[in-house]
């Protein structure tokens, strides 16, 4: 089985249409894990509705083996920051986060809880979960629709099953060196202590500059003469 | 309604039999039978149905087609403060009609469509699109000139009856502003004959006397 | 019904005295709904005669919110009469001169009972500094309890007589009272990270 | 042999300490907990089971609405009404363009004001239809009656998506009138969903109101007499629960509402079961006002032409406007200065408001109720900390 990694992809697609299923250990591994997310059961804001939606007869997120939504942080692998993060809650969601078992992963929900959203000049909105929290993946939408949602979880499924369990590149659950709980923000006179994790997020260096310089590698000029 | 006048548990049947007639309808009666197995089936979406906004081109290319003119006014307009724009300049430093960039966050973006509301030129409109899913933030979104250009083609499959709306309103425009320059040059052209025919009327024009 | 001059009427008949410390706001704008401005040491009194008087029974304090006017300058032409040189004639100046900013307190109030409503009172704090002190009605109408709260904690309007007053929406560490016109929020991304837990080397949970 | 009574421990050996002796106990419930409705906090002081204190503790999701609103155009602010209550957009859409219109002194045609009648009365459909499926997952039937409910409303928000071109998030309401008129075909396609709602309703009150498990945990819980709700500004369906005919649709007579008969439901004692019966029969009376308001729905003009979407100075002064929201009374109050950001804007939140005599409802009950009782005020935190 450990030399399963090595088999060339041609052969393994040869026997699989003859009946014969061989797969590696860590795909294995992988394919149960991304079969069995288990979501926190934790509603921030509005997205949460359309987080409920998803799970309700219409979409069934319980065909994707995601329905189990665990009210308990220890149970849970797979947290859905669904809504706004004000500074307020930010140091109860990364303590939640702290308390979820290894492996887990972070979806950041709707435009609030990716960048602050419509809310991010305020006083008390945190611009950006991921500012304390290692995120995976991020869906954009006000609030995104369900089927936005599933396409979420469809794509962290293929993540999770695309994981290395070990040498260079690993999984960060597998990686040692990587932490499994992030220190909490503390209030402070104006904001949270300290603003974000230097570890995980830095200011943009110069927040006018074009994000995206490269852009025409990635959407040509479509020209059609 | 508060007293009940009948035997303990009735009501507890009761209305497990709704329980079970939701649960045996949800294998054959359609309206029990709601699921829509998602990435293999999809929801038609109603024409209206609105996600993030893109930019429409008419022709063949996406640069020079846009009908955007930098006019700003949705970026002044935008509740969240999503969208940015920066107008291209000429070669001699003037300010020209059409965007240099155009980005348009869709990590801020709420989807409200005043954008598309107030636009005076048809030029933004809103996609039903809404597979965006990513695992970085600063990429893939912030969509940039390239990426939320569309064409008027693109625009009339998602939404045929609101685009031959705008597309009627914006030949009627283009109809009148003909309509007005060739009233104009006419009468410019009857202006210079008018005065070229009094010219002939008094040879004796002011710079010779 | 809730005209402020049958108001004001039923004011000076039922509280004597009250004439110089209710006076009536006009609204200018096409909503016609005028207010009335309360003087602070009379509010208490004025409200629970409000409340209580049977042709008003204004017992439904919808909406209590606060109002900081930031202060202004104003432009007026006043007209003297001066004396140069034995001779006296009127003469125009325009004057400017700094109104001092106050905190407001409006009181939103209907009758549940009589149907008719809205009786708007307004309370006038001196200034803007820090304890701006307004009598709380919360005891007249338990309503206000948790907008008085609101107040205290954005505006930073301080109601003597509340029986709980606690920063409501915000944490109690928080300086300031965002809702002020003058409230910058410091840009935090430029600051450096410093007390951090993990510079400490604790990760609490 | 007794069997619902234990005989009594033989002296000395009860393996408790004497009841009177125990120690009150602090819990916080919340901010994450699956059944506070999102991140509402509650701290409770219990003798065992009993609830002796209870404070509410808000702002995990405060959001600087009005801070924001203040800094923003009179349009832009309407997006945002969409995510104080996050159920019910189109009301607060409502209750926005309505007090605006009321500080400028617009009119509104008379095809905009059925139109907002008839999505008012859906966002009320929808609304009542969720709360019931969340009051029951409070008390433990977490699922099946969420999912019904969530059945059922996916139809009215296909209407609104097919309308406004969102699912929740409408933004449909403009000051003056309505965005844009219905797309071809939305009228019969809400007269469907109208038409097959008393159907849903047959369903609910057969599974809810003679079960014996939601009367014993509903009866004579959280009842609080009308007088003292009125006192402490409790509106909506709470206020009508406790007896009290108080409808701002009947009071107010905002919109056209004075054309349409309707009946205003009234509970005897304003417990969390009078709660839930008002919201259904709520219901009834909402399919009432829609089958005549799509039947009388005039043709003409959505929205005012004097009404101006960009550069919108309202005249100087401030208004005060309300309306019967689902989840009580929903307010706008706004000063303007003539610019084209309103001076003032405040939203008076029914679901923060209502939440004033919580503590009265809980203590005497027990832990288990309090969530109850919270699910029967039906609120939503986006509203309530905005």
């Amino acid at each position: 089985m450990t030399t399963m990694g090595t088999t060339d992809e041609s052969l393994r697609q040869d026997l699989a249409r003859r009946g014969v299923h061989v797969t590696s250990l860590e795909s294995l591994y992988n394919w149960g894990r991304a079969h069995s997310l288990w979501p926190l059961q934790f509603g921030l804001a509005c997205c949460a509705i359309e987080m409920i939606a998803a799970t309700m007869a219409r979409h069934d997120l319980a065909r994707f083996g995601a329905e189990v939504f665990r009210p308990s942080p220890r149970q849970a692998d797979l947290m859905i920051v669904a809504g706004t993060v004000t500074k307020k809650m930010a140091p109860m969601v990364v303590r939640l986060y702290n308390q979820m078992a290894n492996p887990k992963y972070v979806i950041a929900m709707g435009a609030c809880a990716i960048s602050g959203g419509p809310f991010r000049e305020g006083y008390n909105v945190l611009r950006g979960i991921d500012r304390y929290l290692p995120v995976d993946l991020y869906i954009p939408g006000c609030p995104p629709r369900p089927e936005a949602l599933l396409h979420g979880v469809i794509r962290l499924q293929e993540l999770i099953r695309g994981e290395k369990l070990s040498g260079p590149g690993r999984s960060r659950a597998a990686d040692p060196a990587v932490p499994g709980e992030y220190p909490i923000p503390n209030y402070g006179p104006a904001g949270l202590r300290p603003p974000f994790n230097p570890d995980l997020w830095q200011p943009p260096s110069d927040p006018d500059a074009a994000p995206d310089d490269g852009s025409d590698a990635v959407t040509p000029r479509e020209t059609t003469a | 309604m508060r007293k009940l006048k009948q035997l303990p548990g009735v009501g507890l049947l009761k209305g497990m039999l709704v329980t079970g007639r939701n649960f045996f309808g949800s294998y054959r009666n359609p309206r029990r039978l709601v699921t829509v197995s998602y990435p293999e089936q999809r929801l038609l979406l109603p024409e209206s149905s609105r996600n993030f906004p893109f930019l429409v081109y008419d022709g063949n290319d996406s640069v020079e087609g846009l009908r955007c003119v930098a006019c700003k006014t949705c970026e002044r307009e935008c509740p969240s403060g999503a969208i940015r724009i920066v107008q291209a300049r000429d070669e001699n430093g003037r300010p020209a009609k059409h965007p240099e960039r155009f980005e348009i966050g869709i990590d801020a973006c709420m989807g409200c469509q005043i954008c598309a509301e107030v636009c005076p030129f048809d030029a933004i409109k809103m996609d039903s699109d809404y597979e965006h899913a990513a695992t970085g933030r600063t990429r893939p979104m912030v969509h940039n000139k390239l990426r939320l250009a569309k064409s008027n083609t693109y625009y009339h499959r998602i939404k045929p009856r609101e685009a031959a709306e705008v597309d009627a309103r914006l030949e009627m425009e283009r109809f009148r502003k003909e309509e007005a320059r060739r009233k104009r040059e006419e009468a410019a052209r009857m202006k210079k004959e008018a005065a070229a025919k009094a010219a002939a009327a008094k040879p004796e024009a002011p710079e010779n006397s | 019904m809730t005209d402020p001059d049958r108001l004001l009427s039923l004011l000076e008949a039922g509280l004597p005295g009250s004439a110089g410390r209710v006076r009536r706001w006009t609204n200018p704008g096409p909503s016609g709904q005028d207010a009335l401005l309360v003087d602070p040491d009379a509010a208490l009194e004025v409200a629970l005669f409000l409340r209580d008087h049977p042709e008003l029974q204004l017992d439904y304090c919808s909406n209590v919110t606060g109002v900081d006017w930031l202060p202004r300058e104003v432009t007026e032409s006043v007209t003297t009469t001066e004396t140069v040189g034995g001779e006296t004639k009127e003469v125009t100046k325009k004057v400017t001169r700094t109104e001092p900013g106050y905190l407001e307190a409006v009181y939103h109030l209907y009758s549940v009972a009589l149907r008719h409503g809205p009786v708007i009172l307004r309370l006038r704090a001196a200034g803007r500094e820090a304890p701006a002190p307004l009598p709380s009605l919360t005891p007249v109408w338990r309503s206000a309890e948790f907008q008085e709260r609101e107040i205290f904690d954005l505006y930073g309007i301080s109601f003597s007589g509340h029986p709980d007053l606690r920063r409501l929406l915000l944490w109690d560490e928080f300086e300031g009272h965002p809702m002020r016109k003058d409230y910058v929020a410091p840009d935090e991304d430029g600051l450096p990270a410093i007390e951090t837990a993990a510079a400490k080397g604790e990760a609490n949970r | 042999m007794n069997l619902t009574r234990a005989a009594p421990w033989p002296a000395g050996t009860a393996p408790f300490a004497d009841p009177g002796e125990t120690e009150l106990l602090e819990l916080s419930l919340g901010p994450q907990h699956p059944s506070t409705h999102g991140v509402f906090r509650m701290n409770a002081l219990l003798d065992g089971e009993t609830v002796v204190r209870l404070q509410p503790v808000f702002g995990y999701l405060h959001r600087n609405h009005e801070q924001l609103a203040e800094r923003m155009s009179y349009l832009a602010s309407m997006p945002f009404t969409d995510r104080l209550d996050y159920f019910c957009s189109l009301t607060n859409n409502w209750a926005y363009a309505l007090t605006v219109e009321k500080l400028a002194g617009l009119e509104v045609p008379e095809r905009a004001e059925y139109l907002r009648v008839i999505l008012a009365e859906l966002t009320r459909l929808q609304n009542h239809t969720v709360f019931l499926g969340f009051l029951l997952g409070d008390m433990g039937a977490w699922g099946s009656v969420l999912m019904y409910g969530f059945r059922q409303r996916d139809a009215v928000l296909d209407l609104f998506e097919a309308l406004t071109g969102s699912r929740m998030m409408c933004d449909y309401l403009r000051f003056g009138g309505c965005r844009c008129d219905l797309p071809p075909g939305w009228a019969a396609a809400a007269r469907l969903v109208v038409d097959s709602y008393p159907g849903f309703l047959d369903e609910m009150e057969q599974l809810l109101t003679e079960n014996e498990i939601l009367r014993a945990r509903t009866m004579g819980i959280g009842g609080v007499e009308a007088k003292r709700l009125v006192n402490a500004g409790v509106s909506g369906p709470l206020l009508r629960a406790a007896g009290l005919s108080h409808d701002l649709r009947k009071v107010d007579r905002y919109g056209i509402y004075d054309r349409f008969s309707f009946r205003i439901p009234l509970g005897e004692k304003g417990d969390v079961y009078d709660r839930l019966m008002i919201r259904l029969l709520e219901m009834r009376e909402s399919l009432n006002i829609l089958d005549s308001a799509l039947r009388d729905l005039p043709e003409g003009p959505v929205i005012n032409p004097q009404a101006k979407l960009r550069n919108f100075r309202p005249p100087a002064g401030e208004a005060y406007g309300r309306i019967e929201s689902p989840k009580g009374e929903l307010g706008f109050y706004l000063i303007s200065d003539q610019s084209p950001q309103p001076y003032r804007y405040r939203v008076r939140p029914p679901s923060l408001i209502n939440l004033t005599l919580l503590e009265e409802m809980c203590v005497g009950a027990k832990i288990a109720d309090v969530m109850v009782i919270l699910g029967s005020i039906d609120i939503v935190l986006g509203e309530v900390d905005r």
